[in-house]
Parts: C-alpha cells; structure tokens; sequence
C-alpha cells in the first residue's frame, strides 16, 4: 500500500468511526504481512493533518487516539443544525469535577472538605452518566468510601491527551510570603488587584 | 422582599467594611458607564428581585466569603476579619430572613468566623512568630484551595468541548459489515480440558496414547478423508514419499488401524493386482465395531 | 459569504452533522438575510462532490438529503472497526475438541461415553464452522454415526505441525499443576509457532 493510499484510508477510518481511532486500532486495520510500521502511519496522520488545513477539519489528538474535527470557527453556525443547545454544567457540577480532575483518586468527603459543602449526589451520577468520572477504589477508612476519578472520555471531550495537559492550577500564597507589615501587604493589594469589576460581575452573574 | 433587603443589604455595602484599609478607595470598585466607581454603592447594586437568585448563587461559605473578600479587593492572605464577618453574617441573616434553604456548613462558618474574631482580640506575642498562630491560617489556608478549584473549574469550562466548541467529524461507511470475532482458545485451555475429562472418565491408564499414535490417529482420519467420495483409491496414492520412511510407516499403520476398526476394506481384484482401499460397507451388525472408545477406554 | 466559503461550511455541516441534510437544513445555518439561494447551495454541493473525487470520501443524495460517505471500495477494510468482542468457549466445547484432537476419528456417541453427557449439536457445528474439524468418514453400524477428525486449520491455529507435537496422556497425566501446563503449552507453540495462528484467526473471521 502507498503512501498515498495508506493516508486516504486513515481518513476514511477516522471520519467512518467517528470517534477516536489509536495507533493499535489504526494499524490493526491491516493483516501482519501488510501492515504499517507505525512510522508509516504518524506519516500519513501528518499528512493528513496538513491536507486539513485548507478544509474545514482539524486532526487533534486525544488520549484515546486522533480524532478528525470540525474546527471551532464554524461552531456557532453549525449549533443551528440542532435543536439542544449544548448543555451548560453548573459551576458545583465544574468543581467537583475540577476536584475529581486535578486530585483523583478523591472521595466525596475530600471533596466537601475542599468546596466547604456537601456533594450533591446528582452532581457526581451526572458526571458518571456523561462517562467523565468513575469509582476507581475505595478508600481504606471506616465506611470504605469510594474513591473517584476522570475517564479518558473525559480527557476526549475536553480535547486533552492526558491529565498533564489540564491548565495548571494557581500556586497557594504562603501568609509568610505576604508578610504581616501592614504597609507591605497593602503594596501586594495595590499590584495584585487586577480587574474589580470583572471579579463582581462574575460572582454576581 | 425588597424591604428587609434594604435593611439589611447596606450594611454588606458600608464603606466601613473597609476602613481598615483607607488606600482603597483611590482604587475603583467598578468602572460603570466609563466612570471609576470608587465609593461601594450603599446597596447591593442588584434589582431585589434578583436577590434570591444572586445568594443562591454561592456555592457555599467558601463561596460567599471569597465573595465578600474579592468584592472589595482584599487579599486573602490578610483578611479583616472583623468586617467579613459581619458582613457574612448579614447575609446569613439575610438568607435565613428569605426562607431560602440554609446549609449547615453556613452556620459552621459563621461559628468559626467569630472564633477567629475572638482569637484575634487575644494580644499577641512579641518573638515574630506571630503568623505562624495567626488564629486567620486556617480559613485562609481553605480559602485559598477553594479559590484553586472555583478557578480550575472555570478553567475546565473554557477548554475546547466536544459538540459545543468542536464536533467530531463522522460519515457513513457504505456496505458497512459488522465483522464477528470468534472466541480464542489457547493450547492450554485445551490441554487442561482433556486432562481433566479423562480423569473423569477415571481411565487414565487405560487411555494412554503415545506419541505416535497422535499422528497415526491424524493420518486416519486424513485417510478416511481421502476416501470420502465413497470410490476407491489406488493403495499406493495414500503413501507420500516426500514424507520418507517415517512418513510411510505412519500412513500403513493408520491403514492397519482404520482395517482394524472395520473402517475401511483393502481390495485386490486379482493375485498382483494393485491394492486399492475404500471406505468399509459392513454388514451393520458387524460385531467387531463395537464402540471403539469403550473397549480402549475400559 | 463566498462561494469557497459556502463550500467548506457545507462540508462542516455535513461532517459535523454525520448525517443527511436537507436543502432547507443547509440554508438555515443562515440568518434570512444573508441566506444563500439554492442554486447558490447546490453549486457548492457539487463543488464539494469534485473534490471527493481525490478523497476516500462521495457525496450521495439520499431521500432525506445529501450525506457524505466513505466509498464502498473500503468497507471490507473498515468494517474491522466494528469488531464485535468475541465470547468464550464453553468447557465442553474444548473437551469435545481435545477429545477429538486425541482420538480421531471419533463419533459423537464415543465423545459422550468418555464424557458421561450427550454432545450437543451446536459444539459440533460450531467446531465445523470454525474450521477445526470435519466429518472424516462413517462407522459403518447402525445409524453410520460420522466419524470426526480434526483440520490442518487447526493445527495451524494452535501453531502446531502436526498432533504429535500434543503432549501425550502420559505427559499431561504427570502435570500436574497449572504452572507446568502453561510452560509446556508455552514451550510447544514457540517451537511450533512462526505466525499462521493470528493470520488465521484473521481469516476465520
């Protein structure tokens, strides 16, 4: 098979399965005596990937594989093509999931001891329902709570490939570092305080 | 509603909240219509109605508290606490005078606020080690990990999603099969099977095949194969000489066997005639066909 | 919006929808103002079916629109994707392949006197349909119950040459925990194994 014709096959693949296809599963479409040396085939998701670029698509790889996309600039228009606009989660729902996210394996009470409130059990069979999150174990305590963590459909849907790609969480200030001198914290308000405005508005909307 | 929200309300909006820290007020609190707004508006600067939708809004006292503290610019880390927490226990009261549900952890914080507060009217000692037993540290300390995630989470909400942001591009296949896989087996799996069904039939001893045989038991049943069409097969076509001495003497003794089981019949149609061999047509009652397995087996 | 750029949110559409659109479906990604007339959308259609041309991809009007679909000319590769997960064997479907690997040929009713139980018709024909064995002959009693015997198939499958590689009775009789069958077992594929078995699985399937 040539290079050419390995590449077109890859993007019937992609586009015929409509969901992420991995090196495995990409290679697997051959017999042994035929098969691509996986060079060949990152060669040809190159290639592909370029050829993309004068189309409306976007090779993106995800932690289940490569996934053929329509790009994000024809998103508003294209939502029309559905009657549901794409739901909006809650923002109890987004941090129990940043939780989940950013510290698995946690429970729910590490959870609430975080968020300061208690979990809504909807929250987490919502987020189980969506596939994002699942028990991974249970904790070792009084009680044997179950301890959550994210799917790879979860890194698919926001488009990572691993956990690592998640944006970096903001630093914790030691009150050290600030000092306890009234003039220099004030000096660190002065400089820190960014946008007033934006903050209330966004807590207040 | 809107009453006992304009009795309570300008007190989360006294300017003395933030006394503590005069320098504030060169700094605006909001910039509406292009114009600095450096005074904080006597009242919660949301329409009533709105109210009980704005406190439900707090997804917990972390949440509100973060409120009160990024409402008027304060840090984090040095909190006047006195303030927040009349502040925060404005709004408690203001949501208990709304009936709106409120959770326990409201009023635990509310506890802890004026714990701290107590604490901190507690003088100091003087060896410079005072940020270490600020009675502040741990609030601040949950303070700012929940301020982490609030931040992840909007973080999480402005990644690139899936059917909201980017679709997945799919098409038909045409002619699509759906391809069944059959289960596998390996070597073992069978092996242990057979090992455990003649120990089941107790009769190990009985059953003992060599190596050999093995493949004079193939070579029959490629014998038999060959004669399937019923007619007969010259005696020497059976043979294979690419397959050498070994080859052969397998081949005669499955032949000797297949004889002895009454499965096939050698015919010579005259002295010096070449042998041929077909399948076996016995009188049905042939008493030498018993069943084969039993005798060997028992 | 120009007639290129019709084309590729057409394209979009019809990616992102994975579906069929209509005509009317087509021009109401557009506000009314700006609605491209049908012969406007129909001429980028076209277009579009060209550039398939060069792609694993054709544009076909179906009943409830146009669809784009990967040619025919790959589905026997493609349908792969689809793999249903295979079963198991049941334990006297392998009994009744050992017993026939050892003691061929073999009738049904021989099977079921070292097995104490009838033989069901589905291992049969199951073991048939895989390739494994075949009907080798008759007993010639009453009846002619078929005499059973297993395939080249199936030595290939297991990576053996021939039955002698088996382990006779006497050897298996001696192992006698799971450890040694595994290594023995392990010991007669590599020996016997360059790769026919996965080839033909493949082939099976």
């Amino acid at each position: 098979m040539d290079r050419n014709d390995l590449g077109k096959l890859v993007e019937a693949a992609l586009l015929a399965h409509g969901q992420p296809l991995n090196m495995e599963q990409l290679r697997g479409l051959f017999d042994e005596f035929e098969r691509p040396d996986p060079d060949a085939v990152r060669e040809a998701l190159q290639a592909l990937a370029r050829d993309c670029a004068e189309r409306p698509l976007e090779l993106v790889e995800v932690a289940s594989g490569w996934r053929l996309q329509v790009r994000g600039e024809y998103a508003a228009r294209l939502s029309r093509l559905w009657q549901e606009r794409p739901g909006r989660y809650s923002r109890a729902l987004l941090e129990t999931l940043a939780l989940i996210a950013y510290r698995q394996p946690i429970t729910r009470g590490e959870i609430e001891n975080v968020r300061g409130v208690t979990v809504n059990p909807n929250i987490v069979r919502t987020l189980t329902e969506r596939g994002w999150i699942r028990v991974v174990g249970h904790r070792e305590v009084p009680g044997h709570p179950e301890l959550l963590g994210t799917t790879r459909e979860f890194l698919d849907y926001f488009g990572l490939r691993s956990l690592d790609e998640l944006p970096s969480l903001a630093a914790l200030k030691d009150m050290d570092d600030v000092g306890i001198q009234l003039e220099f914290a004030e000096s660190v308000q002065a400089v820190a305080a960014g946008e007033p405005a934006a903050n209330d508005a966004e807590a207040a909307g | 509603m809107s009453e006992s929200a304009d009795n309570v309300i300008p007190a989360g909006g006294e300017t003395g909240a933030i006394e503590p820290l005069p320098q504030q007020d060169e700094m605006p609190f909001a910039i509406v219509d292009g114009e600095p707004i450096t005074v904080m508006p006597r009242d919660l600067y949301i329409p009533p109605q709105a109210l009980e939708v704005f406190l439900e809004a707090f997804e917990g006292p972390l949440d509100l508290l973060l409120y009160l503290i990024r409402r008027q610019n304060l840090d984090v880390l040095d909190i006047p606490i006195a303030a927040i927490t009349r502040q925060y226990m404005e709004y408690i009261q203001l949501m208990q005078e709304l009936d709106l549900e409120l959770a326990g952890e409201y009023l635990l914080m509310a506890a802890m606020l004026a714990e701290i507060k107590s604490r901190m009217l507690l003088p100091r000692s003087q060896d410079g080690s005072q940020d270490e037993d600020d009675p502040r540290a741990e609030l601040v300390r949950r303070l700012q990990e929940y301020e982490r995630f609030k931040l992840a989470a909007e973080d999480i909400d402005r990644l690139t999603r899936l059917d909201r942001d980017v679709y997945q591009a799919s098409v038909e296949l045409a002619d699509r099969q759906v391809v069944r896989l059959l289960p596998e087996i390996a070597l073992q799996e069978m092996l242990v099977a057979f090992k455990d069904v003649v120990q089941r039939a107790s009769s190990f001893a009985h059953l003992h095949v060599q190596r050999e045989t093995l493949s004079v038991r193939q070579r029959m049943s490629d014998v038999l194969a060959m004669l399937a069409g019923g007619g007969l097969v010259e005696f020497a076509m059976l043979f294979r000489l690419e397959e050498g001495r070994l080859g052969v003497c397998v081949t005669f003794a499955a032949l000797l066997e297949l004889l002895r089981e009454g499965l096939i019949d050698i015919v010579q149609a005259e002295p010096y005639a070449p042998l041929h061999v077909r399948r076996a047509e016995r009188a049905p009652d042939a008493p030498e066909l018993d069943d084969i397995e039993i005798t060997t087996a028992s």
